[in-house]
């Protein structure tokens, strides 16, 4: 989503330069989100974490403090160690290493995940705000009907031909919070689609195209950046939920929800193994979720005063 | 303007009705036989109370909207006509609500142009949108680059305006352009219409206004619409100064106070 | 009841929208405030019902007879509203309540202030609506269902039921034609004057407000810009905005004196209906067939 | 009336398809329930026969009507594993689902509205602070987790303190209503907060939104309180919007109560459901996964209605999705 | 002080046992039973709680694996071992009140071929069965001779129902056992009441015993702490901690089983059909690593046949723990870590994700790069039982006396050793148990050195109890648990 807003911005930056205004500021629309971001509180603890988040998974392609396949049924479970920082897992492999390799995996589900959500839900918002009423009107009820599936139900089945895979996860999840964007975006897209200035756009002979990219999508960008950031949460708390049942992020692959559903089982024995990846889902999905409140805030230029100068 | 002259736009005999269901009865007619036409460079007004029809007739002339009855024909033409909408500019009632909102100010006085006018470079597009905000009055290097929220009513009323004349269209339409803004504000407005009938002097006009003030203001013609009948039909200065009509005579009394 | 302002400063998210402001209202006075759109006029109405946003800050003094308004406790403010002071909302459609069906909308500050039985109640409503000119079945509709003039007359008839000793009035015509607009000004007019209560009244227009107000402060960008009585400044503003605000409503006013006959008229044009019709007859007579047919 | 109607109609159609969608999907699945009951160490003859005697060689359009005949007749068949019909399987699985969603909803409203309440009213900023990270955090706690961190708490036998059952639901059922109801406390404080947290977000968005609307203000110059008018008229005008999050709400839960019921024990419609379609005891399934459907879209009309009933801008509308949302 | 009196009073009377006796006790077990019809319904989740239990067989198993009497109380069989004769006990009776008879019997075995019932393939060389119910004698003649036919009595196919009783069998159960079913409650639970009509000397002695299926091993372990469940069989190893701990109120015990943990490599597999790779991957297994890593109850074992059945021998030493001996084969096939072999393991859900996890990371030292995928049990049974297609299978193996997999090529092993075939086929058709023995051991060291498949372990059941808890039985209990002898004392 940022991107068409940043293209936008350095759009209308171009013609600033070319109207022989004075140009005091030339700073690119980029560097003030940036700054508004740091700015808050909230703001610096999600950038933080993502940047954390996106950090650790990029090291653990190339490292890990332990490598990830080495098992060792000796010492299970063990307690953390100077080898083991966090000690180890069920089949004696290394936890901290487990961790960040799934962070990877969870970096990628998030992405894929809110990817589909944000194509499925913009081709629903298209349909709802047709101004062929008889599309717009069973698309609504359409979507209505099929939001009330719940996720776990279509995992479940898609997970039968699929196995467990990431695809079940990312098409599962993805297919539901396309439908709630799609929901939660209406009002604001039906705002738009019905304002005075999609009227004389389309009056002055704009076509359903031109007003979908240029009217509509921009004025829904705020609730489409809050809605996928939770979206990005739910996604990483589905991953846990759906590998626990068995469905989600396949066995070997290491993913939080891996660590989570495998060493919840010895929560009692070992309740240690089970507090860092507990507390890794919490922290990220809370992030993720602030950072789409700070973000919306910042690349909107109703909100974001730095952007208007 | 001399008799050989012809209209713009004709709306002939306009019954209009309003609500759900096929029944004409359980449906609401809003506007009874109503006719009206606007020659080249002449301001029309329409005033009337409340829920008179006057939007929706308007509306109706310039084909956002069909009858029920009647018909709207553009230089002869009946409608719809192609060029209509090309040759027309609309300006709403609400300034902000017609102008959007995560657009700068610029963008928007330049849609039309990059709607209509593939032919035109960006820079050429750039231009007619400055020359544009310079005829109502705004200096393109500090508004240029706005956004509607940081302009103030009467600005972005101008704004809306800008937009409406940047393709020098044949007919302007303008809705209550100015009941949202104080009276110094209006003032600007009006100076902007001014310069604009002066700059193409056959471009029609149709303004809708509940201020009289405003209608002596500007308009040429006045009709006077109440409960979907034409109440009355004539020069400004005539309806104004002589009304026919019982209603038109209240509406004046109840404004000069 | 008197009101005094002194020194009123109100700032939002700091921005200062109101500075150093000082008002006046004697008891029985009827008060107009004049200024451009964004002025902060609504601010300060706000401001004495204690009703600022969450996020403004405000110092100085407000009196409302010889109560405190600033820093005064939410109970204490409660307490006033509705029964001592009446407001009227610059934009009915937004603020009337969506679920209630206006007689217990108007109802509402007999219901929270009195202890009064429904059928009391609502004979008062219906005296209520009567005087500002609704019909009786008006009562039990909702209000989207009213036109905007109808939704600005029962807001009126809202601050207007337990007869406050002083009435805020911020634009409450604006929606009106000016048949009822005459009919609304002279009633709140009126009841202000029968009552003894004093009034501070808020509008763009300047018939209207010779007509309410006796004396007229001019705001400008949050501060008092001017002040005097009302005929005095507009016949002879000082400061700029003031003469600004006066010479553009002077020229904008109708005035049947000056109707300028700048305009060309169409000749052979007929003001009358059967004229028009006639002419359109003959130039369209396809019309006319299809017209026929329906 | 028009509108009841036409919403009924859809939502005869809606079931239509989701019986076509729900058979079709659940056929392309592998393995049936034959074999699943044949085992290990069967003779391939013996699945077949199986398989004749419950019908699975029939054409799938055959077996298709068979369903769609019985549900039309309200008989949602047999289930081929347990021998028990659908009805009564899904009635004793409901009987532990339903309460224990109705609870969670009940906890997360008991949390969420006054919490989301007091976050609009609180006016000192650390305040406001305080509520928007417990909102954050509250709905950020993976389910997993979160229910056992409450077992490790407050569970008899393994808790700190020893206050509920950690698993499991009493044997005969709701006859013994007060341990019944015990035996659900934990699970459904484990959904109820997470989804209180949510629910907290959204009260206090909805109202934030109207608390800024000039409804709030009339109410308060006709003399309320901010606290009176926020809860008399902003819970009332968010009332609709709450009303529809609850109902999706609903629905989601059931994702949550899944996880729940595994971790619980507690034999209800999630766990029941992930069992019957590992067993491929189709029939079973897919008139279970009707049944939700049918329960999901009901809830969606039951919204609707009362959408309209608490709106009387509504009721003058055909089509909700043109003015609310 | 009335208290007092009463407590007083009640040890007065002497019945001081019965007083602290509990009436009820719950065991938690862990795989649940989709319905109660043993005939048809396969899984030993059925076995384990109704043989013994609900319905008796002819004959009976010991907790040592021994064929003992039950209904029958003794039985002569011919030198040719083709005539089985067996002597009823009298005063036998149904729980519904009918009584038990020698026609019962022989209608029960008689349906079970007649309509192929599960298991009735095991009865395949039975030529009739044959009631005297004045004798009280039930006679069994066989084509062919079958060391296996006593042992086999003992399971479903020697199971007496009631000839006479109607009854939903997939929800209701009516036998001659101790224990009359009660209640069903799919999923969750079963409870048993004592029969009052048992006419045996198996009498129950609690009155009433109530399963508790508890899937999750978190709610199972929750379960007995607070004391919901008195028994846990099983219990994770690694759960165990804290009960091992806990001496003073739990007592923890692993018995002995006859689960194998068999880890099949399709023999006609495009890969697995060298036998280097199958023999490399056997040498990279390190057994004792992942009996380890389960917390150290499971026994090690090298060939198809667990201890506790005929035939068994230690065969750990075939295939020890050799990585080079392996990375050599593996160089032989052609593979290294360099060019590493694809390999999938198919298994299915219930055995978690670690076992999968360890063997990938075992074989990937000798360049085998396993993929495990992770299967619902009905998908295991389409893919890799039915359709034989797979690579790798893993699947606990829980049946006793089942060597006849390996001797049956169109098994999913796809194992085909014409020797085997004929060593199995003369052991069972010995007369004599050491014959039976000897051969069935020398069959099955052929089979493990032919490398079709890996035996992880020899899956040992831990049983956890609350200290009370008497007469559990511990050996076997996954698939045979008879509950009469069991009472808790609080
Ligand atoms: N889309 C619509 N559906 C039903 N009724 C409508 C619709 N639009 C307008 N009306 C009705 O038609 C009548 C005329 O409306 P119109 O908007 O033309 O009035 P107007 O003269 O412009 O009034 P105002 O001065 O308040 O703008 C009103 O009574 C109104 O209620
Ligand atoms: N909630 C708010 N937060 C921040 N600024 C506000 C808020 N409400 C109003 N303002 C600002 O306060 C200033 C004064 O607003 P106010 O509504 O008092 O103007 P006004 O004089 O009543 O104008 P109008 O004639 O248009 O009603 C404006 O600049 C407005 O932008
Ligand atoms: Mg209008
Ligand atoms: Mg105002």
């Amino acid at each position: 989503m940022s991107e068409s807003a940043t293209s936008r911005q350095s759009r209308s930056q171009s013609q600033s330069a070319q109207s022989a205004a004075a140009e005091s500021s030339a700073q690119p629309a980029a560097t003030i989100i940036m700054r508004s971001l740091w700015q808050r509180s909230e703001g610096k603890f999600s950038l933080i974490v993502l940047g954390l988040w996106l950090i650790v998974a990029i090291v653990s392609i190339f490292w890990t403090p332990q490598p990830l396949l080495a098992t060792d049924g000796y010492h299970v479970w063990a307690a953390p160690s100077a080898a083991h920082w966090l000690g180890t897992d069920g089949t004696g492999a290394d936890v901290l290493s487990w961790l960040m390799a799934g962070s990877r995996t969870n970096l990628l589900i998030v992405i894929l995940t809110v990817l589909f959500a944000a194509a499925f839900g913009m081709l629903l918002v298209a349909a709802m705000v047709t101004r062929c009423s008889a599309l717009a009107a069973t698309s609504v009820v359409v979507i209505d009907a099929l939001i009330s599936i719940p996720t776990v139900l279509l995992a479940l089945i898609l997970a039968v031909p699929l196995g467990a895979s990431i695809a079940v996860i990312v098409v599962a999840c993805g297919f539901g919070y396309g439908l709630n964007l799609a929901r939660v975006a209406r009002s604001a897209a039906l705002l738009a689609a019905r304002s005075a200035y999609v009227e004389s756009a389309m009056a002055g002979g704009a076509s359903g195209w031109w007003v979908f990219t240029r009217h509509i999508v921009p004025n829904i960008v705020p609730v489409l950046l809050v809605q996928l950031s939770l979206s990005a949460g739910t996604a990483v708390l589905a991953e846990s939920g759906l590998t626990y049942l068995g469905i989600g992020v396949p066995s070997g692959v290491p993913s939080w929800g891996h660590s989570l559903a495998t060493s919840v089982k010895f929560i009692n024995v070992y309740p240690l193994t089970v507090l860092w990846p507990g507390l890794i889902v919490t922290v990220v999905v809370v992030a993720l979720n602030v950072f789409g409140d700070v973000l919306r805030d910042a690349i909107d230029p109703l909100t974001n005063t730095g952007l208007r100068r | 303007m001399t008799t050989e002259l012809t209209p713009v736009l004709t709306a002939c005999h306009i019954d209009k009705y309003f609500g759900r269901g096929g029944a004409r009865q359980h449906r609401k007619q809003v506007l009874f036989d109503v006719s009206v036409d606007v020659y080249p460079g002449e301001c029309l007004a329409v005033i009337g109370g409340s829920g008179s029809g006057k939007s929706t007739l308007t509306r109706i002339m310039l084909g956002l909207e069909s009858a029920d009855s009647g018909t709207v024909s553009y230089n002869g033409h009946p409608l719809p006509v192609a060029n209509l909408r090309r040759e027309s500019g609309l300006v709403f009632q609400d300034p902000f609500s017609s102008l959007d909102p995560r657009w700068r100010v610029s963008q928007s006085v330049a849609e039309p142009l990059r709607i209509q006018r593939r032919d035109l470079s960006r820079v050429e597009i750039d231009n007619r949108a400055c020359a544009a905000l310079r005829t109502v009055g705004l200096d393109p290097t500090i508004f240029a680059d706005r956004f509607p929220i940081d302009l103030s009513g009467g600005q972005a009323q101008r704004v809306a305006i800008a937009r409406a004349i940047v393709n020098e269209p044949k007919i302007i339409l303008a809705d209550e352009p100015m009941s949202a803004i104080d009276v110094a504000a209006r003032l600007q407005i009006l100076d902007a219409f001014a310069t604009i009938r002066e700059t193409w002097r056959d471009m029609a006009m149709i303004i809708v206004s509940h201020d009289l003030g405003i209608v002596q203001h500007v308009a040429d013609r006045v009709l006077v619409l109440h409960d979907g009948h034409v109440e009355e039909y004539g020069p400004t200065e005539q309806v104004l100064a002589s009304p026919a009509s019982d209603y038109t005579r209240q509406l004046i009394d109840a404004a000069t106070l | 009841m008197s009101v005094e302002i002194r020194g009123l400063n109100v700032t939002i998210d700091g921005k200062s929208i109101i500075r150093d402001v000082n008002m006046d209202i004697a008891d029985g006075e009827r008060v107009g405030l004049i200024g451009s759109s964004g002025s902060g006029k609504s601010m300060i109405s706000r401001a004495i019902m204690g009703l600022l946003p969450t996020n403004a800050t405000v110092s100085g003094s407000i009196r409302l007879a010889d109560r405190q308004i600033v820093g005064a406790s939410d109970r204490e403010l409660a307490d006033l509203r509705g029964r001592y002071v009446g407001m009227v909302f610059q934009n009915p459609a937004a603020s009337l309540n969506p679920v209630m069906t206006v007689s217990r909308q108007i109802a509402l500050p007999l219901r929270l202030h009195y202890d009064l039985t429904r059928t009391e109640r609502l004979d008062r409503v219906q005296a209520m609506l009567d005087k500002v000119g609704l019909p009786a079945d008006v009562a039990t509709k909702y209000p989207h269902e009213l036109s905007g003039g109808q939704q600005q007359r029962v807001g009126i008839a809202t601050a207007l039921i337990t007869s406050p000793r002083f009435i805020i009035a911020d634009e409450p015509t604006t929606a009106l034609d000016s048949i009822v607009q005459r009919h609304i000004v002279d009633l709140l007019v009126s009841l202000v004057d029968d009552a003894g209560a004093s009034m501070l009244f808020i509008t763009h227009d300047f018939a209207v407000l010779s007509r309410a107000a006796t004396c007229c402060y001019v705001l400008d960008n949050g501060a008092i810009a001017e002040t005097g009585t009302t005929a005095d400044l507009l016949d002879h503003p000082s400061t700029e905005q003031a003469v600004h605000l006066v010479s553009a409503a002077r020229e904008l006013s109708l005035n049947n004196a000056t109707i300028a006959a700048t305009s060309a008229c169409v000749t052979g044009m007929t003001a009358s209906r059967g004229g028009t019709e006639q002419t359109h007859t003959r130039l369209y007579d396809s019309d006319i067939r299809q017209e026929d047919g329906e | 009336m028009r509108f009841i109607v036409r919403r009924l109609l859809l939502f005869a159609a809606a079931l239509f398809g989701v019986s076509v969608v729900v058979f079709v999907a659940l056929r392309i699945l592998p393995g049936d329930v034959a074999s699943v009951m044949a085992g290990l160490n069967s003779p391939a003859s013996r699945v077949d026969a199986l398989r004749e005697q419950f019908g699975l060689n029939r054409p799938l359009t055959v077996q298709y009507l068979d369903w769609a005949g019985g549900l039309v007749r309200g008989d949602f068949g047999t289930s081929i594993l347990t021998g028990r019909s659908v009805t009564s399987l899904v009635a004793g699985r409901a009987a532990i689902t339903f309460p224990l969603i109705v609870l969670g909803l009940l906890i997360a409203m008991l949390i969420g509205i006054p919490l989301g309440v007091a976050a609009t009213l609180a006016r000192s900023s650390w305040a406001r602070t305080a509520f928007h990270v417990i909102a954050l955090i509250g709905g950020a706690i993976p389910a997993l987790w979160g229910g056992l961190l409450l077992v490790l708490l407050f569970s008899r036998g393994s808790g700190l303190i020893g206050l509920f059952p950690s698993q499991g639901f009493p044997l005969d059922g709701w006859a013994t209503p007060v341990t019944a109801l015990w035996s659900l406390i934990l699970p459904a404080l484990t959904v109820g907060i997470i989804v209180g947290a949510s629910l907290m977000r959204y009260t206090r968005s909805a109202l934030g939104d109207i608390a800024a609307s000039g409804h709030i203000d009339m109410a308060m110059a006709c003399g309320m309180t901010r606290r009176q008018a926020v809860i008399q008229v902003g819970l009332r005008l968010a009332m609709p919007q709450l009303v529809s999050v609850i109902g999706l709400t609903f629905a989601e839960m059931i994702t949550g109560v899944m996880v729940i019921e595994n971790l619980f024990a507690l034999p209800g419609i999630g766990s029941g459901l992930v069992t019957d379609l590992g067993n491929r005891d189709l029939i079973a399934v897919q008139s279970e996964l009707f049944l939700l459907a049918a329960f999901f879209l009901a809830c969606g009309l039951l919204v609707d209605l009362l959408h309209r009933a608490l709106d009387p801008r509504l009721a003058s509308v055909a089509n909700i999705s043109e003015v609310v949302s | 002080k009335p208290n007092k009196q009463t407590n007083t009073t009640v040890v007065g009377t002497g019945n001081v046992a019965a007083s602290n006796t509990a009436d009820s006790i719950t065991i938690g077990l862990k795989l649940t039973p989709t319905n109660l019809d043993i005939r048809t319904t396969s899984g030993s989740a059925l076995d384990q709680v109704l043989i013994g239990n609900v319905y008796e067989g002819l004959v009976a198993r010991d907790e040592n694996n021994q064929v003992v009497p039950a209904i029958a109380k003794s039985w002569d069989e011919s030198a040719d071992g083709l005539t089985y004769t067996f002597h009823l006990n009298d005063n036998m009776t149904f729980s519904n009140g009918d009584a038990l008879t020698a026609e019962d019997v022989s209608w029960s075995i008689n349906q079970l071929i007649k309509n192929q019932y599960h298991d009735a393939e095991s009865l395949n060389m039975v030529k009739s069965v044959t009631a005297n119910d004045n004798a009280k004698t039930v006679t069994i003649t066989l084509n062919t001779a079958n060391s296996n036919l006593l042992w086999t009595l003992t399971g479903r196919a020697g199971l007496v129902f009631d000839k006479d009783a109607k009854y939903d069998a997939k929800t209701e159960a009516i036998g001659s056992g101790p224990y009359l079913l009660d209640k069903f409650v799919t999923n969750d639970s079963i409870t048993f009441k004592v029969n009052p009509t048992y006419w045996g000397t198996h009498k129950a002695k609690t009155q009433t015993v109530i399963i508790k299926y508890l899937a999750d091993d978190n709610a199972a372990v929750n379960a007995l702490k607070s004391g919901d469940v008195q028994v846990l069989a099983p219990i994770t190893e690694n759960l165990a901690a804290p009960f091992t701990k806990d001496s003073e109120h739990y007592t923890v015990k692993a018995g002995d089983d006859t689960d194998k943990y068999v880890m099949a490599f399709n023999s006609k597999g495009e890969k697995t059909a060298d036998k280097r790779v199958r023999q490399a991957i056997r040498y990279a297994i390190n057994h004792d690593e992942l009996i380890a890593s389960r917390g150290g109850a499971d026994k090690a074992l090298g060939g198809p046949i667990p201890s506790l059945d005929p035939g068994y021998e230690d065969l750990t030493g075939l295939y020890p723990y050799d990585l080079d001996k392996a990375k050599s084969l593996m160089a032989e096939a052609g593979y290294s870590e360099d060019k590493p072999l694809q390999l999938t393991i198919t298994y299915a859900n219930i055995y978690g994700t670690e076992i999968g996890d360890q063997l990938r990371s075992q074989l990937a030292k000798i360049g085998i790069d396993l993929k495990v995928n992770v299967v619902e049990f009905s998908t295991w049974l389409q893919d890799v039982y039915t359709n034989k297609n797979y690579d790798i299978s893993l699947v606990d193996h829980n049946e006793s006396h089942d060597f006849y997999q390996w001797a049956d090529p169109t098994y999913y092993y796809n194992y085909d050793n014409a020797e085997v075939q004929k060593l199995y086929a003369q052991a069972i058709a010995a007369t004599d148990d050491a014959t039976r023995d000897t051969l069935l051991a020398k069959a099955a060291k052929l089979v493990s050195e032919d490398a079709p498949a890996d035996w992880l372990f020899n899956y040992r059941v831990t049983t956890a109890w609350a200290n009370g808890v008497k007469g559990f039985p511990v050996n076997l209990n996954q698939t045979l648990l008879p509950l009469y002898n069991v009472t808790y004392t609080k």
